[in-house]
């Protein structure tokens, strides 16, 4: 079983949503819970028979798709995307779990599992096709979340997501199709197996065209600014569960592609945009933390903090060494964990008083002392305090891009002040000063279904932010391998001291399995 | 002046000009069809013209297609010409603008 | 003084005509029954044309064993030309027509089922497809053409309704009009080489060198302009969108396909060799078409509210995205051309069919058209089933992964990168961008929307009977699971592709 | 010896999970006796652990387990004891305690008593942390820490407007010195490969000076921060809307010092950048008389007492700017002493005036609150520098130093504002204990401190009185890790006129206080006197607009920043981009679909103007490709 472990992940949620179909209406969460539980220990199953210590791809399996045209349905996982794919199990299930009374609960949970499915599939994917094929299928359970179950703006929002990334994509789906068909010219053979690629050395000027394109595509779904408005409409108007998935797993899409392709297939374009993408991160960083402060609802800023937050993880990508990656890599599931917690906190209050506006709100810290508690704690892990969850990522990250640029890690590291202004502004609105408003004195609460959500990931963000060894160490290896290769088929001089060299001998093996 | 393939085919292009002039300034259905008559009989005049200047048969054989084919066409629009006429009590082609956008 | 000619049976290879004839046959079978017994029930006349189709398939199954085996086949006096591309756009005529035919058993009674003339025009229809496609003598393509061509305009007229009368009399005119350019660009030709073959043609211009490169060029327009006409390129694709919106769902959805695969056909033989001579002018021209159309037509549907008339417009884009084939002209992109189609009249005829089977017979008063974008708000309340096999398709159409179209559209833009033509496949990948701005729009109705009336899921059905449903099920398992077929299929199109010599 | 550490260290974490286990419950004493409890512990362990850094001279060293590790990087939580940092944990155990057992005096009527000795424990291990880390990430740790626990406290009292933008103020301008301390932490790990203090100070003198003065510098910025430097000072005096407890606490004894244990901490850095030292010690004698200045003036009891802190703060930069780190680290000790003393005895009296902290609203409360009387006079006679309290020995120290390294500037300043410092305590002594009972004019009746804070406060007291007496014995101790450098005098006439002229100067500045305010006819200020007036005054009130700039012009800037960047790029700028793409798309075709007019003739004349079009394109280039020899020599011609 376990040598199809994967694609038991990526298909049983699919396979139970269909039959899924068929269980009674009140049953639905039940059903709901018990398949996303069993999906979660599975991933559980993943971690504990991954092999942490190997940096090539574990657990791989291939089945033949198009063989003719070198599509072939790949997977396997690493310590890159293995903590990812965990994130969206643990994600899907404490979603579900949390769900409060919703309408259409059971469209709604056969959803979710189609989209965990897509979500496991891209983390899982080694092959382009199939890595886009969930990529783009992705979109269409969030698309349907966000439309029907979402607020007053829900159709503009959702077709402008589902555009948008959509029309990024199909740029990504050019390049992906030109990068076959080099393997073509260089090989004789069509193929678009990730591994496979990873053994071509590509001109300079062809790795830059390729490395647009795909940017295109990924960026919109990271959001990279200016490529990023479709996120606040997305989150404003999303259900809480759509929210917390879009912001935990979905956004890693493309920050997750950005390490799995961009770097080792172009390492000398990645060094050539460097810098731009660097500076585009930082505005991304500081120009939507400000936009954040300005915002009256409270999903608004948690979205935006959710775009800087992803601009510290694309600068952490972009430093090219091991301790950035690393950290960006970290910094992702930490994210994940923090801005998937407060979209579900915000979901708490929005449940009581139908409203997000912050001026709504003020002193609910007298009347609600575990939620303030709890929100308090994820602000602070979101504004990076250590020994949270986050501030492992972001150090590591901006660490990372110091060894490349002085002055832009300065102007990055700005996020820590820019992320402390607005989200102690925002606490300061809702949960300081006296109760103004009538209808908010006796607001219940967190209540247990609540908490059943929240305080999973109160630990989680505590415990790997004082102990993230278990991940640092595993995706450490991982990361490494890629840096050596970087470093082995750069081409240029600068990309060749830009990347440092590990001297470390590849597990080349893995590449070797894709054949 | 000898009349040469080149008259003939001057000729079999004025023709389809002046088809075409038709084609596109008449309202009325039938008017048009004449005009799409003559469209193509102004290219049997080529055929049959060029057929003689190659002294092959194939030109012709086109011709008396294109001759079949106008037939049959006349065929199919007048049937419809009536049916439309027997419901509208018109041919106009301005009063046939019910799908737009 | 003719002198005898000696002609032996066998150098007529008579064998290949056998597919043409078939449906002839089948019509005239048809004709006879009516003529000795009128008033039999419909489904009589469907079953027989499904059998007629079904025997016309196993011919060209044989025939393309014949093919595999012994490459091109000419033959009755070397007018009929059996290559790869006969063969497989014959399959995808026929097998498309047997997906339409059983469309005709509705629910519902509609004037034109109830003639057998129908069915024997359709099948008279099918012989002019197919002998417009196993040919490369201009004559033939012209007779085919104009045959099936009347055949259809009759068939749209029969509907019976003024819409369809309008749009029969719009396309018949415009058809007329495309005949004579078609005629005409065929006699200059003819003028020029003295032949009506496309190979003889073909022959003697790359023999002088291309020396009246203008006559060539303006026979090339006429030839354009009827091809783009049955093609619906812009600007020859303002019938378009009015006869399909005049005709029967069922019959825009086979309109969308069948005249159009065969038009490719023609397309393909007339117009590859040009641009392999290093015709430049056509590339630009053929080029600056298949833009113009992708891209117009996806504008134009953005605007529409009638998913019909959107359905239209998206048809004649995604005709364009497939005309970039031929600008290509490589072997792959040859070849996806077909693979696209294929996937194409699955997804495509699906989605008319659902049209089809929510039709009702007459226009309910508060609706402006039969298939306005209002009626479908909130349809995944009344029938979740109908609505959700609808999204597949749009889904499938804007090209979503892992569904039918959307391999035939990977295939085709890496048919245009292999073939340089990288700028075309972006614009391509931004075109399908656009589209899924109208597909979406549908989704947007039949999953977002509140209901504008309160209707109850049979109207989603009213048509519906159990061969609609098949077809239905048909097109959408061919949707989901065109991953598991594409492989066979493009291994088996790429080799009569190539055989072929394309 | 480990087993003193973890519970030095941990005794305090253990308390504060204890206090918040009854967060959510009302009030209970127990919250506050059981971490009061393991904080006398955790003082205990330091206490042992001194002693044994002192008798044996070893210093101890532990890891606890990995932090991070990746590629290179290696951070384990590490704990060193020496001399400097035992130092930092007895003044951060001893004063916490008191202030401890102080609080539940103190706080004993407030409805959130648990949680706040639940934040005030989790202060005393955030500190514990930051002193006894073996690395900078640890240092940061510690540092992160405090700050929110600063944070959190200051904004106690959350409904209080007032009270919670001033700890947002607090932990954003600390967030912006944590940005430099950051920078200052890369900097030392790509430079040196490490973090651990040790190893990288090991490193350091073969690096260049460039970097090593930069480094120096983002380390000094994160200490601005936290130690309230200018300009980044406007936050500590708004901190004292926190319980006075935390002011004791966090804003005089332990957190704001965190500066300069760093910059002691750092020393053979800045052992290496002795132009960063001057201008650390240049900044920190600024800071002193700046402080002092503003002190002078002010009207609130706590206030005056933050920009005391301020000032002896600068005291400590500027010793420590100028080498003289042991003198900066006892100085620091004693200042934690009798400042924590006075801000306790603040809390007394702000007691026992209902939270009225005007002064001059108060006068002859000697009267009723003998002990605290006492208590505050001593320890404003501390930090006056009056022989043989402790402030006399630990800040003519610092004269000393600036004397006989020869920065004479610097020296006057210090001794000025020495004569300030005299002058605002004795202000505040003179204004709250003696003169007139002017409180009752509000109708206040001010009572005494419970006995068992008058105990508590009482070590305090007493350390107030004897801290200079150890100076030999710490000396001895600190410069087994500190440089040694005996700052003396060498001419004894020059040595005695020094110490006797300060000495003068300072009871000259009391007595001139004394006079002024004890007068009997003292009356609450109505800003019509003259003085309030002048210009001087005004400025000095208005913290000479640095607030005001601050908001005017940073606050609101920023604000109005975000707001054009939310309305104006992001909206209307960005988004408009590209909803105006789709919008380009869908306005085309609305605009063009006329072209599809339903009309017969019209459809016919697009299909043949299609191809006359067509054919001209064709004519022109069959044309072009006949004549192609000819319009190339047209073309030449033209000079294309």
């Amino acid at each position: 079983m376990l040598d199809h472990i994967l694609s038991i992940l990526i298909f049983f949620p699919a396979l139970a949503a269909m039959l899924g179909f068929v269980v009674n209406k009140d049953s639905m969460r039940s059903y709901g819970i018990a398949v996303a539980t069993i999906e979660f220990f599975l991933a559980l199953w993943l971690w504990f028979a991954f092999d942490g210590n190997v940096s090539g791809m574990q657990f791989m399996e291939q089945v033949a798709l198009v063989p003719t045209f070198g599509i072939n349905y790949i997977v396997g996982v690493d310590g890159i995307s293995l903590f990812i794919i965990i994130l969206a199990a643990f994600f899907t299930m404490i979603g579900i779990a949390s769900l409060g009374e919703t309408k259409d609960i059971k469209n709604m949970i056969i959803t979710l599992l189609f989209l965990q499915m897509t979500m496991v599939g891209v983390f899982a994917a080694l092959d382009a096709i199939v890595f886009y094929v969930f990529w783009e299928l992705s979109l269409v359970p969030m698309l349907y979340i966000i439309g029907a179950w979402g607020g007053p703006l829900r159709i503009y929002a959702s077709v402008k997501f589902f555009l948008y990334t959509f029309a990024g994509s199909l740029v990504m789906l050019v390049g992906m199709l030109f990068m076959a068909y080099f393997y073509y010219q260089a090989t004789g053979q069509w193929s678009f197996a990730i591994l496979d690629w990873y053994r071509l050395i590509l001109p300079e000027s062809f790795q830059i065209w390729l490395f647009v394109a795909f940017f295109i595509g990924f960026a919109i779904k990271v959001p990279m600014f200016p490529f990023h408005t479709w996120l606040p409409y997305a989150h404003g108007q999303a259900p809480t569960i759509g929210s917390v998935i879009l912001a935990a797993i979905l956004l890693k899409m493309g920050t997750y592609a950005f390490i799995r392709f961009s770097l080792p297939l172009f390492p000398d374009a990645s060094v050539y945009f460097m810098y731009p993408i660097a500076v585009l991160a930082i505005i991304m960083i500081i120009y939507t933390a400000m936009v954040a402060y300005a915002q009256k609802d409270i999903k608004q800023v948690v979205a935006y903090s959710s775009v800087s937050h992803m601009g510290v993880i694309i600068l952490g990508t972009f430093a090219l060494n091991v301790e950035g990656i690393t950290g960006s890599i970290f910094l992702m599931i930490a994210h994940g964990v923090v801005s998937g917690a407060l979209f579900f906190l915000v979901g708490v209050i929005y449940d009581r008083r139908h409203t997000k506006l912050m001026s709504e709100f003020g002193g609910l810290a007298h009347v609600m002392p575990r939620y303030a508690t709890i929100f308090g704690l994820m602000l602070m892990a979101a504004v990076g305090l250590p020994l949270t969850i986050n501030f492992v990522g972001e150090f590591l990250s901006l660490l990372g891009f110091y060894k490349q640029s002085h002055i832009l890690t300065l102007l990055a590291g700005i996020a820590i002040i820019v992320g402390a202004i607005y989200m102690l502004a925002a606490y300061k609105k809702m949960f300081f000063g006296e109760v103004t408003k009538e209808e908010n004195r006796n607001l219940p609460d967190v209540n247990k279904r609540e908490l059943l959500a929240l305080i999973p990931l109160v630990i989680i963000t505590v415990w790997l932010g004082i102990y993230p060894k278990p991940l640092l160490g595993t995706i450490n290896t991982s990361v490494e391998s890629v840096v050596q290769l970087m470093h082995e088929k750069a081409l240029s001089e600068e990309a060749k001291t830009r990347i440092p060299s590990l001297n470390i001998l590849i597990n080349k093996t893995s590449a070797k399995e894709a054949h | 002046m000898e009349i040469g393939l080149n008259h003939y085919l001057v000729l079999s292009t004025i023709l389809f000009a002046i088809g075409l002039v038709g084609v596109m300034r008449r309202k009325n259905l039938l008017m048009l069809f004449f005009a799409t008559e003559i469209l193509l009989n102004s290219v049997n005049i080529s055929f049959a013209a060029i057929s003689h200047y190659y002294g092959d048969l194939t030109g012709q054989m086109f011709a008396f297609f294109v001759i079949a084919i106008a037939a049959s066409e006349v065929a199919v629009g007048l049937g419809l010409l009536i049916v439309w006429h027997k419901k509208h009590n018109n041919i106009d082609l301005d009063s046939m603008s019910t799908m737009r956008g | 003084m003719l002198s005898p000619v000696n002609v032996s049976i066998e150098s007529l290879n008579l064998m290949t005509l056998v597919p043409m004839l078939i449906p002839i046959i089948g019509a005239l079978l048809i004709i006879v029954i009516d003529l000795f017994n009128s008033d039999q029930h419909k489904s009589l006349y469907v079953m027989l044309v499904l059998l007629v189709l079904g025997v016309d398939f196993v011919a060209l199954m044989d025939s393309a064993g014949v093919f595999e085996k012994n490459g091109t086949v000419m033959g009755v006096f070397d007018v009929m030309l059996i290559d790869g591309l006969a063969i497989l756009s014959q399959f995808i005529i026929v097998g498309a027509s047997m997906l339409f035919i059983p469309l005709a058993l509705t629910h519902k009674r509609f004037h034109e089922f109830s003639y057998p003339e129908f069915f024997a025009l359709f099948l008279f229809m099918i012989a002019g497809f197919q002998f417009m496609v196993a040919t490369d003598n201009l004559i033939l393509i012209f007779v085919g053409l104009e045959t099936a061509s009347l055949a259809l305009y009759t068939l749209i007229a029969m509907h019976n309704r003024d819409k369809s009368f309008e749009a029969a009399v719009k396309y018949f005119t415009m058809g007329a009009l495309a005949a004579g350019f078609f005629s005409f660009g065929s006699m200059i030709f003819y003028a020029l080489t003295g032949s009506v073959e496309i190979n003889q043609i073909a022959a003697v211009l790359s023999a002088n060198n291309y020396e009246d490169i203008a006559f060539v060029l303006i026979g090339v327009v006429f030839l354009l302009a009827s091809l783009g006409f049955k093609l619906s390129m812009v600007p020859f694709h303002t019938w378009t969108p009015d006869v399909y919106e005049g005709s029967s769902a069922a019959l825009a959805g086979y309109m969308s396909i069948v005249p159009k695969i065969a038009a490719f056909v023609v397309a393909m033989r007339l117009f590859e060799f040009l641009i392999h001579s290093g015709v430049v002018w056509l590339e630009v021209i053929l080029y600056m078409g298949v833009v113009l159309t992708m891209t117009m037509a996806n504008i134009w549907a953005l605007v529409q509210t009638d998913v019909k008339r959107m359905l239209a417009y998206s048809s004649i884009s995604h005709a364009g995205f497939v005309m970039a084939a031929i600008l290509i002209g490589t072997t792959q992109s040859n070849s996806a051309l077909f693979l696209y189609w294929i996937l194409f009249s699955f997804t495509n005829l699906g989605s008319f069919s659902m049209l089809w089977i929510s039709r009702q017979k007459n226009l309910p008063a508060h609706q402006q058209s039969d298939h306005s974008y209002d009626k479908f708000a909130g349809m995944v309340k009344a029938s979740p089933v109908a609505a959700t096999i609808m999204a597949l398709f749009m889904l499938s159409l804007a090209g979503v992964p892992p569904f039918a179209l959307f391999w035939g559209k990977m295939y085709m833009i890496s048919s245009a990168i292999t073939g340089g033509y990288t700028v075309l496949a972006l614009i391509m990948a931004l075109n399908s961008a656009i589209a899924g701005y109208y597909y979406l729009k549908l989704i947007v109705y039949m999953f977002m929307k509140e209901p504008v009336v309160e209707y109850d899921g049979r109207v989603f059905s009213a048509n519906a009977t159990l061969p609609l449903k098949t077809i239905i099920g048909v097109a959408a398992i061919g949707t989901i699971f065109a991953f598991l077929a594409v492989n066979q299929l493009l291994d088996f199109i790429t080799v009569f592709v190539y055989n072929s010599g394309y | 010896m480990e087993l003193f550490l973890y519970t030095a260290l941990f005794s305090p974490l253990v308390g504060s999970l204890f206090a918040a286990l009854f967060g959510a419950s009302p009030k209970t004493k127990i919250a506050g006796i059981v971490p009061s409890i393991l904080l006398g512990v955790s003082f205990l362990s330091s206490f042992i652990l001194l002693i044994l850094v002192m008798v044996t001279g070893h210093t101890i060293h532990v890891e606890m387990m990995t932090w991070m590790a990746t590629g290179d990087l290696y951070i384990p939580f590490g704990f060193v004891v020496d001399q400097v940092s035992v130092t930092m944990m007895i003044v951060v155990t001893l004063v916490s305690t008191v202030v401890h057992v102080y609080a539940i005096g103190y706080m004993e009527h407030d409805k959130g008593f648990n949680r706040f000795f639940s934040y005030l424990s989790a202060f005393v291990f955030s500190m514990m942390i930051l002193v006894m880390s073996d690395n900078f990430a640890g240092l940061f740790i510690g540092w992160e820490g405090v700050g929110l626990c600063s944070w959190l406290l200051i904004g106690f009292w959350y409904h209080k407007e007032s009270a919670s933008w001033a700890a947002n103020e607090a932990f954003i301008m600390n967030r912006i010195a944590d940005l430099g301390m950051l920078i200052g932490i890369f900097m030392i790990y790509w430079n040196t490969g490490t973090l651990q203090y040790k190893e990288a100070f090991a490193v350091m003198p073969s690096l260049e000076h460039d970097v090593l003065t930069w480094m120096g510098i983002f380390l000094f910025i994160g200490a601005m921060g936290k130690s309230a430097q200018f300009p980044l000072h406007t936050w500590l005096a708004d901190a004292m809307e926190g319980p006075t407890p935390v002011s004791a606490l966090i804003h005089a004894a332990t957190m704001v010092t965190a500066g300069v244990y760093l910059v002691v901490r750092a020393h053979p850095l800045y052992d290496l950048i002795p132009n960063v030292g001057l201008f650390i010690a240049s900044l920190g004698a600024f800071v002193a008389l700046f402080a002092a200045s503003m002190a002078l003036v002010n009207r609130d009891m706590k206030r005056v007492i933050a920009y005391s802190t301020l000032s002896q703060l600068g005291y400590m930069f500027a010793a420590a700017g100028l080498g003289a780190y042991w003198v900066a680290l006892f100085h620091l000790m004693a200042h934690a002493f009798f400042k924590a003393l006075l801000f306790l005895g603040a809390g007394n009296v702000m007691h026992a005036m209902h939270d009225e902290l005007d002064p001059f609203k108060m006068g002859g409360l000697r009267k009723v609150m003998k002990g605290t009387f006492v208590m505050m006079t001593v320890a404003s006679v501390a930090l006056a520098g009056i022989f043989p309290l402790a402030g006399f020995f630990s800040k003519d120290l610092i004269l000393e130093v600036a004397f006989v390294e020869q920065h004479y500037i610097i020296y006057t300043v210090l001794l000025f504002t020495a004569g300030l410092t005299a002058f605002y305590s004795f202000r505040l002594v003179a204004l709250i204990f003696h003169g007139e009972d002017r409180y009752k004019l509000f109708g206040i009746h001010p009572h005494e401190a419970y006995k068992f804070m008058l105990v508590a406060m009482s070590p305090l007291l007493i350390l107030a009185i004897i801290a200079g007496s150890l100076k030999l014995s710490y000396f001895e101790m600190i410069t087994k890790l500190l440089p040694i450098i005996e700052y003396h005098v060498h001419h004894p006439a020059v040595y005695w006129t020094m110490i006797i002229g300060t000495q003068l100067f300072v009871i000259t500045a009391i007595a001139y206080a004394y006079k002024k305010y004890t007068r009997k006819d003292i009356k609450v200020p109505d800003g019509t006197s003259k003085m309030e007036n002048s210009f001087v005054y005004k400025l000095l009130i208005n913290q000479y607009y640095i607030p005001y700039f601050y908001e005017t012009y940073i606050i609101k800037a920023y604000r109005d920043l975000s707001e054009v960047f939310w309305i104006k790029v992001d909206q209307k700028i960005v988004d408009a981009t590209v909803d105006g793409i789709a919008n380009v798309f869908y306005q085309t075709g609305e605009k063009t679909r006329v072209m599809q007019s339903g009309n017969l003739s019209t459809m016919l004349k697009w299909m043949v103007a299609g191809t006359v079009v067509l054919l001209s394109l064709a004519v022109v280039f069959g044309l072009a490709a006949r004549h192609s020899g000819e319009i190339k020599m047209f073309l030449s011609g033209l000079g294309v």
